[in-house]
């Protein structure tokens, strides 16, 4: 038996966390460790990696292998290190502005590439840590320091988008609905490739619209959806209210993950880190060059 | 001037698509097999097919290794002309046109290479004439010349070899004939050296290097003149234990560079100063994240998209300052082939053993310019410097040297967090502003102790006693060392820097030994002046700057020597 | 140190979130009201909610316009100190807490800020209690106190309103009774100075300077701490003929400025260091494409993410140097809010006169610093430079400046080509090396002449006959020149340079006057230092550098010039 | 009449065109003249806008206002171009890769905003300009000289992205079928918001797979398409082979244009580069700020 006052697998010991009281980061990491403790994963060989912004910080809230770098610059990132090392189990964490703005490029490319990640984008509708300017996903109408009109430009689809270029798994959850996400989450990362969960996330301080109780009202758990049906799935995504939870989109073929297709890996699956060239492989190949 | 060349000089301009490469390559082949020294390169327009694009090809008894702007013989395929080339055009040089086609060169001996293709075969076996009439003039062995051009075609067919063979040697008929009627006077003969020999170019002796130094990540989009190395890595990636992925833009590849190295990987990033640009935010990271990354950087001339496809050394400033804040990094820029697989195998040691970015510079003239060269230098294996973690690891713990020990993900008991934020030693974030944040700063520029302690030394070619120094950095080297060499000047000397950030302290000596200092550089506001003023203090008496696009001819130093 | 202030200086310090800038808002309004000079600063951590942040309050007889490490009062709200703000409080520090919430400061004086409160009405009136705390200490008039604090919460309805007076009147009681009782024994009067005053802080100044410039679009990121530009502008965009758009990533930015500048806009972007950085290749583009365009960079520490919410001088490289290749460009610094409002005024001026990007440091000191002040500059009406095209308009004309004529698309009969290759006078893409390339090259660095002709001079403080020359850029000038008026020393004067690049020839005689040269810079490496001595051949005698996240203080100076 | 050697609007005088005999560009800049000649378009009120890649040359050979910035990043300029001056008509002709790759993000952002252009993606699969690497639309399985091994990711898909953010008017084309071009450019422009043109272009250099013949092969022209049911074009993008030309989606209401809604436009629609903020404006704003 564990005794009571150890810790268990990522939970760590972070005496103070950025977030604001009553943020919706907070019931998403209790689901985020709960479904990587369901999946008995090795905290050890699991990477969290991100970006900037408050959903961004949660690598330092768990107790994992972290990679925190640019704002918006993280799947390049998370692409490699999963391609460097297909032992380790990755898993990222965004925000709606990290991901659909600046990050918005690389989005695109890793869906086509489709690296066995998974994906979170905490989708509190706006900039938390900027301290409230609208987001790609910010409604219209909604007034902010900035957008002091109020929006007047579509809201970014995340979903969609993922289904339109062909992401295999593609899920929405609500931060307020704690088991509904853990689930998700173990299922988005049992799935192999690269798989998108876009869950909405209460922001205290900034998003007084799209608030826990906003999110209960506005969105209802799918239910008979044929979530193996491209063209179900994008009437799914297309809905905007009530918002659909649950898993809009698994592809039952899911096609090959970049790792799994890299030459590097074609005869020997080690590592790449373990291997690489050196002086004798360049001077075999200088022969090629000799008159 | 004399001629007083032991080499020959010959130019082709043709159209982009017309096959002068084609004949670059056989002819480079040929020359140095025939035991010559051969140096080759191009300039060419950003298009795939038409304008005017030219190839230098150089012949020599001994080794030749620089662009000049002399011609010796000048063979123009096409119609037209570009007043850059027409200008190098001189009274003693000979133009072999075929006059039926090409009216616009006065002066032009007739070479029918379309009428003689056409009678072995076809008008497309033209380059194959051509080829065989620059080996008529250099006076190579016809069957040396078959056996070059045969192999070439070889894989399209036996009759297609063999008619290009018939076609080359009749071309090189062509050419005996114009020696033997003296239109054509200069021999070029083996300097009896026969060591085999290697024929590389900027872009190979990079993509080598690299390897050498265990690269096995490289990540680039592809942007003129770099994207040779990404294909010739591209080339080897189902052998090496190597991933090659080209990525939808640049900042994906620093980015990608820095999820890589993070894991283990030797990352390896090749762009030109727009890419650079564009990742600029990527290297603060790379810089404040503290990992191993070479980026080489092949210049072109900017500003913005400028000019694609040709030559600059623009970018130095670019590469010495990209990113925000203040952080460790090197700069270096090999001078030629050899520079470049050395400085590349070197540029991987430096980033592993201090957790910096290393940036490379070359420019198109260097990577894409060819020439013979012996054995090149045996390097060693370098070392990951990761160590396995215990629980109590911390990435960024302080040490006297600056460098943290790397541990990378999953190997070891510990924890590995690699953080853009100022951070502390366990790689959290930290706002402590009266420790951490200070103290952290002083650990990653603590690197640069190290980092100068060990530069490399500028090279001295010429005399000891030298009154004026020439300075030169990157592609500048040879030119500069051939036109040196030319004028034998006792009271001149040239002082090259493959090293220019940061800048060994060592060139204090050379530089205050001199009472004249005059910088070479491919860029119109002398950007390496400005680095030796403000890093060692002294102010250069006069520059000599070069940004048509074109890199210094052996001429252009030569002038200059002459003038002093 | 003999304590000859006349002014105190008040710190609080409190969660993020606990309405410490509401209380900072307050006073400053309040103290200026009362005909008091007032200066407030902040330095809050990277996050909304928790943490520690504090304000200073600088109230005084004089003029006050600079952070002091020295606390005369200290109100901590908050169960929590930081290490660079514990330093801070001294053996005369007044500590003021509330006692029972508030235990870890051994000195402190109770204040039942909370216990008033709720006797008031609730909690959340402590606030407000503090304030009337502060103006109790200060003598405030009670009448202002309950006026000012009226207007602040009449919006909220008028029972809110009164309980807040009522605390603040009670929490004035408080105040009044610490001066009687002798605890705090420090006054400031106001000085007599009837005129009118005005409340502003950086970030309003370069908004206004921006507007008084003629800004009609602003596009931008968010990034603190430059964000509050584009929330500055963003309130005028319905009243204004201004188009404020936040985009996508910070590479839209510049290219959208691009856009708009082509056709005629005079575009504003705001970033900080890393947003500058992904912009550099967009910078090449503005340079190349000879477009007006004025950048404001609000310096924050970096490398990378860095210290998001704090204070440095670390991109003024960047600044230099951003972009691939060699393009004119201006950089220019203002030194406190007066300069923030006419330099960015200036930097319109500029980029419109001669087609080129200009960009402005500051830093989150000066952008987030208040203080009062009396009239603003009257600044001039800007011309755009605009002409109609004819039928032959050659955007990029030669002419004797380097500017060429500036069309705009749809105004007139000609052809406006805005390129970013290296291009020919009309815009089109050229590879002419002989002519058009070095040519145009020349046409575009021929503007630096210009602006270094009319650079703007450096502003000496301080004795004519000095020996030691202290040197100040951005934000540092204002603690500098406190710190030099409170020594009187007649051998040490001050420098201040508001144009970075190019740097004005004038100061050569400033600088070679001084027997010894100081540069005082909030980086790690001291980049104005290294620019000096590569632009202007000085190399400084001493670096006082800081890059700790805060700015200097007058203390950090007066030390330095009590040391000489 | 107008005399036979007199240039007709926009065609100038282009000695020397940089593309390969034989490229698609070609027909597809003989329709886009037609296009604007054939709606009467001023060229002095018309702008070309473009990136970098052989495509984005066009703007050099169309006689018209030109903009012509860096690889990937018209869009935003495009965008000002129009804010700036509603009264200009602006085209973007851009590559695979200089709008797929390079610019991804801000074509997800310019989709959102719906500005009014037109945007032509001439699609050879490949890049051109830099010698023949993949482009985010290459099939699966081409070989270059940098994917040796052949592309293992999947196609990007423009219509189906720009479906899924609302994009209000998706046509494909072929620079083959040069009627049908024009026709479809004709009815971009005239489209209020951002119109997004896919036109399939043989690159006869460097893709030998998507030829002339290939194109006319593997697509076919949509005959009884709903082009007003989002889920109907929907299943039309996801099409791959034949590939689909025509108008593949057209919001039969489209929503409102970025500059429409610009409050700078609200009361004073005279083009924003004639009126700007001075310093009376800053005085009077002063004010706000005097104690
Ligand atoms: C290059 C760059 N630009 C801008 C920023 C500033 N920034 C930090 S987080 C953020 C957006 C935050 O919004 P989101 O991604 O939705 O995260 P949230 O805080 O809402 O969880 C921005 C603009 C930055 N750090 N780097
Ligand atoms: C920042 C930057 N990166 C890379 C390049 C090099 N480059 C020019 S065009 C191009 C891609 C061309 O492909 P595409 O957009 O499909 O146009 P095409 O030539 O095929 O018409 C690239 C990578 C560049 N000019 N700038
Ligand atoms: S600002 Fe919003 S998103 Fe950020 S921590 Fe606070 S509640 Fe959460
Ligand atoms: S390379 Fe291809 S796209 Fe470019 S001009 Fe030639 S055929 Fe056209
Ligand atoms: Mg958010
Ligand atoms: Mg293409």
């Amino acid at each position: 038996m564990v005794p009571e006052t150890a810790k268990q697998p990522f939970e760590g010991d972070f005496a103070d966390i950025a977030w604001c009281p009553g943020c919706g980061n907070f019931p998403i990491r209790k689901s985020l460790i709960a479904a990587l403790q369901g999946l008995e994963l090795d905290p050890r060989k699991t990477v969290l990696a991100s970006g900037i912004g408050q959903a961004a910080k949660m690598p330092h809230y768990v107790e994992a292998q972290l990679f925190n770098g640019l704002h918006g610059r993280v799947l390049p990132a998370a692409t490699a290190i999963k391609a460097v090392n297909p032992e380790l189990t990755v898993i990222v964490t965004s925000g709606d502005g990290d991901m659909y703005a600046e990050g918005g490029n690389h989005l695109l490319h890793c869906i086509r590439r489709n690296p066995d990640l998974t994906l979170l984008v905490h989708d509190n509708m706006i900039y938390g840590l900027t301290k409230g300017q609208a987001s790609p996903t910010s409604p219209r109408g909604m007034k902010t320091p900035v957008q002091t009109v109020g929006v007047f430009v579509e809201p970014f689809n995340g979903p969609a988008l993922a289904l339109a270029l062909g992401c295999g798994f593609i899920a929405r959850a609500s931060a307020g609905e704690g088991e509904q996400t853990t689930e998700l989450i173990m299922r988005a990362v049992r799935h192999p490739g690269l798989a998108v969960v876009d869950i909405f996330q209460p922001c205290v301080s900034f998003n007084k619209l799209n608030t826990y109780a906003w999110f209960k009202e506005h969105t209802y758990t799918l239910d008979d959806h044929d979530a193996g049906n491209r063209a179900a799935a994008f009437e799914r995504c297309l809905e905007s209210d009530p918002l659909p939870l649950g898993v809009l989109y698994e592809n039952p073929n899911p096609p090959p993950t970049f790792e799994g297709q890299l030459p590097a890996y074609a005869v020997d699956d080690t590592p790449l880190w373990r291997r690489k060239p050196g002086p004798a492989d360049a001077e075999e190949l200088l022969a090629a060059y000799r008159v | 001037m004399p001629d007083n060349h032991t080499d020959v000089s010959i130019v082709l301009a043709g159209e982009a698509g017309q096959g002068v490469q084609t004949v670059e390559r056989l002819l480079v082949r040929l020359a140095a097999r025939a035991g010559l020294h051969v140096f080759a390169t191009k300039e060419v327009m950003s298009r795939i097919r038409g304008g005017v694009n030219s190839t230098e090809l150089r012949v020599g008894t001994r080794p030749v290794r620089a662009f000049v702007d002399r011609i010796d013989v000048f063979i123009p395929l096409v119609n037209q002309t570009m007043p850059h080339l027409q200008r190098r055009i001189g009274d003693e040089t000979l133009i072999l046109a075929e006059t039926s086609r090409i009216d616009i060169h006065p002066g032009a001996v007739d070479v029918p290479l379309t009428a003689v293709a056409e009678e072995v075969g076809k008008a497309l076996y033209s380059n194959s004439v051509a080829l065989g009439l620059i080996a008529g003039l250099l006076e190579i062995d016809a069957g040396l010349l078959g056996e070059v051009v045969g192999e070439h075609f070889s894989a399209k067919g036996g009759e297609i070899a063999e008619a290009n063979r018939e076609a080359a040697r009749r071309g090189r008929e062509l050419g005996r004939g114009l020696v033997e009627d003296g239109r054509f006077s200069k021999t070029v003969t083996p300097d009896g050296d026969k060591g085999e020999r290697l024929l590389l170019n900027g872009t190979r002796a990079v993509a080598l290097g690299a390897l050498a130094g265990g690269c096995n990540y490289c990540c680039a989009y592809p942007m003129s003149p770099s994207t040779g190395v990404l294909v010739e890595l591209a080339a080897r990636q189902d052998e090496l234990p190597l991933v090659v992925e080209q990525v939808e833009d640049e900042i994906a590849a620093v980015n990608m560079a820095a999820g890589a190295a993070a894991t283990g990987a030797r990352p390896l990033v090749t762009t030109s100063g727009g890419g650079l640009a564009l990742m600029s935010e990527g290297l603060s990271v790379i810089g404040n994240m503290e990992l191993p990354l070479v980026l080489h950087c092949a210049q072109r001339p900017g500003p913005a998209t400028g000019l694609p496809t040709r030559s600059e050394q623009g970018d130095l400033n670019l590469a010495l300052h990209a990113g925000h804040g203040d952080f460790a990094r090197v700069v270096l820029a090999p001078g030629n082939i050899e520079e470049a697989y050395r400085l590349t195998h070197h540029a991987f040691d430096l980033a592993l053993r201090y957790q910096i970015p290393v940036i490379l510079l070359t420019d198109q003239y260097l990577v894409d310019s060819f020439h013979d060269l012996g054995e090149l230098p045996e390097l060693e294996s370098l070392d990951d410097h990761i160590v396995k973690t215990k629980a109590d690891y911390r990435r960024y713990a302080y040490t006297e040297s600056g460098v943290s020990p790397r541990g990378v993900y999953g190997h070891g008991a510990g924890f590995v967090r690699s953080d853009s934020h100022t951070h502390d030693q366990d790689g959290h974030i930290s706002e402590d502003l009266h420790e951490t944040r200070p103290r952290m700063v002083e650990k990653q520029l603590l690197k640069l102790e190290g980092l100068q302690a060990e530069a490399l030394e500028p090279v001295l070619h010429g005399p000891r006693d030298y009154q004026t120094l020439l300075i030169t950095w990157g592609s500048t080297l040879e030119p500069a060392r051939e036109a040196l060499e030319n004028t034998r000047r006792d009271d001149v000397a040239l002082l090259h820097f493959p090293q220019l950030y940061p800048l060994p302290l060592a060139a204090l000596e050379y530089l205050g030994s001199a009472e004249r200092l005059i910088c070479l550089e491919g860029n119109a506001t002398g950007q390496f002046a400005d680095l030796l003023l403000r890093e060692l203090g002294f102010a250069v008496d006069e520059k000599l700057l070069k940004y048509n696009g074109l890199a210094f001819t052996v001429e252009d130093v030569a002038d200059l020597i002459s003038d002093l």
